[in-house]
């Protein structure tokens, strides 16, 4: 089994218009910046993107804002140090989105990788952000009913992969990751470096290779903030 | 009929062997505990298979040798396994995420009824005694295949392939294929379809010792299977 | 912050009469037999004990048990090797059994720990055990609501423990360990070595000291296979 | 009465003084983003609190020298932190497990509004713009205790203390405690309960900023606070 792909362009090759992609990552820790490039150069519109936020500057998820191609975000909260691409977009009208307490979209993530359809959670129980959703009572405690979220691709980074697809992550880099890992019907992570079958301890996996569709080496990938601080911009 | 079957009929290990071929190269498979564990002794060449258990194992090997095992590294039929390069180990919950999460693109298990909608029977024979259900009722959901092996007939020479299941339901509507002691068999759209049977075996004496219908759609290959 | 508690004895001295109990393991893998037994020599009744099995042998959950200190198991496979003790209590009505799904019960568990006060399964639907349950239809797809499941206490069983009650797990003694950890008001941890803190890897923690109230070093951990084969009755 | 308070009021850094006061020892603790966060650097002496950042880090420090930072080691506000000895990394699910699961035993957040019946607005001013609600919403429920650290009027001089809250709710019913510029207030049965206020500030004054009734349960301490 080898789940090795070569180029991160190949990585990405099955996004088509209209694809709905998980991106992770936490602002820049753990997004996977080469992959999204590679998206960019790839060039498919109509995109929905689920990531917790909506870009930083001129690189990375607001790079490929920035290029037309997202129609919808999905997110816990799209501002940051330089969010002017989404903004703009979205006070012209022409990017839609669906704000999701942070914690509930974790939630959905992994509810979407874990075969549950449904649960119950006590955020934004009352608030703006519950209307519409149905509503239960349990021990005198009211909690608001959330669906699982999923998606066709996931784009995530990682640390250490193997040929099984097995891998860790960096420190925070890990957040969203691994979550995403599981919710997308294909999967692909780029990884700092390839090690052989059996090189990760077992017990050290954090995401088991069943999850994972495709990994491509990036030996010294690119942050968001160091890019933004150089004021990159891609392409 | 039932001597008959008997001397006709194949072994565990055959039935077995017959299941190992279709899994397919790179597939993440369970096995359920017991009689299907045996499929992996059978696993093609050059198919790479990576076996799940629901205790939270992927990419276990064979048992260890006597004397050699080491008890915190068992799978869910509490034997002794041993580890291949690649594994990875994670709690509970994450191993039923894999389960009904659709990762998984095989599962096969034993049952006491198959039924020609899908639904199986086998983890209470309703008799009473202690229940024990046990890991059977996931495992028959989220897998991409729910495959069942088992003898054609129970020890009483009675169909385990009906119309409709007698014992209490394990899940409705979730086997995609039989592999018993006689012949392949599918579900498709409600119904049993007959895809391979053993070449000494007549349709009508197979038609006799099934509970339900028999469908043929296209070819009926002969169930072929080595001595073992 | 130190978590280190001297005595198994001293460990499980807050669980009384009428106690639901947590015990981490799945058979003998990941049991905490000496904390088990340090249950049996405080001696309260009546306890509801949660673990995915119902005792093997004449040790650890199984001599619980035959001491007469359970009232109500819930698990999902009261059979082993050696039921006998489980087995007679149940068919002499001594002892109720609610039986739960594997993992459901892994799934009730974890939810028990995140705030999650319910959620869908297609697990069990249209099987007895999920007769009298709420059932919803999600995509044209059926799914029984399951409750989240919470203790008083949990007894489990790790590798590594730092002060703060970070800890790993050994292998597959993983198990039921870490979701136990999170759905009790009160966990205690049987560690096989106890190290500063700082010592375990802050990536490879797999269960944060947060969920975690006591730690107890056992350094040559009994192992409930190991002890059954040669035939061990405790006390 | 503004200008009065302007000059009477305490400083951002002294309202975080006063939080960081009720913190115990061996206490699991989020501090929100932006202010709260200042609340750290004031955590008495011999007192153990251990941090926890909704993307995935338990157990964080100090913020590194500049240029030491590293961009996958960062909290929720995404300012670069370091490690203290014990520390523990784990993913989002996890992480929001923590925050609604009950396991943390504090939670302070900033506010646009607090409502007697311990109802919060913090996460939108209602006017259109971006909406962005990050984990707001999710921690102010589970955490044992939500606190609010706020001034005590808006920059217009407009209570921020209401009976009702007329912005975008983040939570219903789920502040416990609020430190403002001028007084520590409780939430108790739907009611604000004055605890401590500035010994220079007469009730009446405070009443007079403060847009629901004050009560009074038992005696009012002083609310003192080092120069800072």
């Amino acid at each position: 089994m080898n789940k090795t792909i070569a180029f991160a362009s190949e990585a990405v090759a099955g996004i088509g218009d209209g694809t709905t992609v998980m991106i992770g990552g936490f602002g820049g820790s753990g997004a996977p910046i080469e992959l999204i490039h590679a998206l960019i150069d790839a060039g498919p519109k109509n995109l929905t993107i689920i990531n917790n936020n909506a870009g930083n500057g001129h690189v990375g998820l607001a790079a490929l804002i920035e290029q037309g191609m997202v129609a919808k975000m999905i997110c816990s909260f799209p501002r940051s140090a330089d969010p002017k691409v989404f903004t703009d977009l979205y006070l012209a009208g022409k990017i839609e989105l669906e704000i999701v307490p942070q914690g509930t979209l974790a939630e959905r993530i992994r509810a979407g990788g874990a075969g549950i359809p449904a649960f119950y959670t006590p955020t934004s129980y009352g608030t703006e952000l519950a209307e519409g959703k149905l509503v239960a009572e349990f021990e005198g405690r009211h909690y608001v009913q959330e669906r699982w979220l999923k998606a066709d691709f996931a784009l995530i980074k990682a640390e250490l992969g193997d040929p099984l697809g097995n891998l860790t992550y960096r420190m925070a880099a890990r957040n969203f990751n691994p979550l995403m890992a599981t919710a997308a019907t294909r999967t692909v992570a780029q990884v700092t470096r390839i090690v052989a079958a059996g090189e990760i301890d077992p017990e050290q996996v954090v995401t088991p290779g069943i999850f994972i569709d495709g990994i491509v080496e990036v030996p010294d990938p690119e942050q968001e903030e160091s890019l933004n601080r150089e004021g990159a911009v891609y392409p | 009929m039932s001597a008959a079957l008997d001397t006709l009929k194949l072994s565990s290990a055959q039935i077995a062997w017959r299941a190992a071929q279709d899994m397919e190269d790179g597939a993440y498979v369970n096995l359920g505990i017991g009689f299907p564990e045996m499929i992996a002794k059978f696993q093609p060449e050059g198919r790479d298979v990576v076996y799940h258990t629901e205790n939270g194992v992927l990419g276990f090997g064979e048992a260890p040798a006597a004397g050699e095992e080491d008890w915190d590294l068992i799978n869910a039929g509490k034997k002794a396994i041993t580890l291949k390069p690649g594994a990875a180990f994670f709690h509970h919950a994450d191993s039923f995420a894999m389960v009904r999460g659709g990762h998984l693109d095989l599962a096969v298990l034993g049952a006491y009824q198959v039924a020609e909608n899908g639904d199986l029977a086998n983890w209470s024979t309703g008799k009473g005694g202690v229940p024990a259900v046990g890991g059977a009722m996931d495992l028959v959901h989220g897998a991409k295949r729910v495959a069942v092996v088992t003898d054609h007939v129970t020890r009483k020479g009675e169909p385990k392939l009906l119309k409709r299941c007698a014992l209490p339901l394990t899940g409705l509507g979730c086997v995609t294929r039989v592999y018993t002691s006689l012949a392949v068999i599918d579900v498709e759209d409600g119904r049993f379809v007959l895809r391979e049977r053993l070449p000494q075996l007549s349709f009508e004496d197979l038609q006799s010792v099934t509970g339900a219908e028999l469908k043929i759609h296209g070819d009926v290959a002969d169930l072929a299977v080595p001595e073992l």
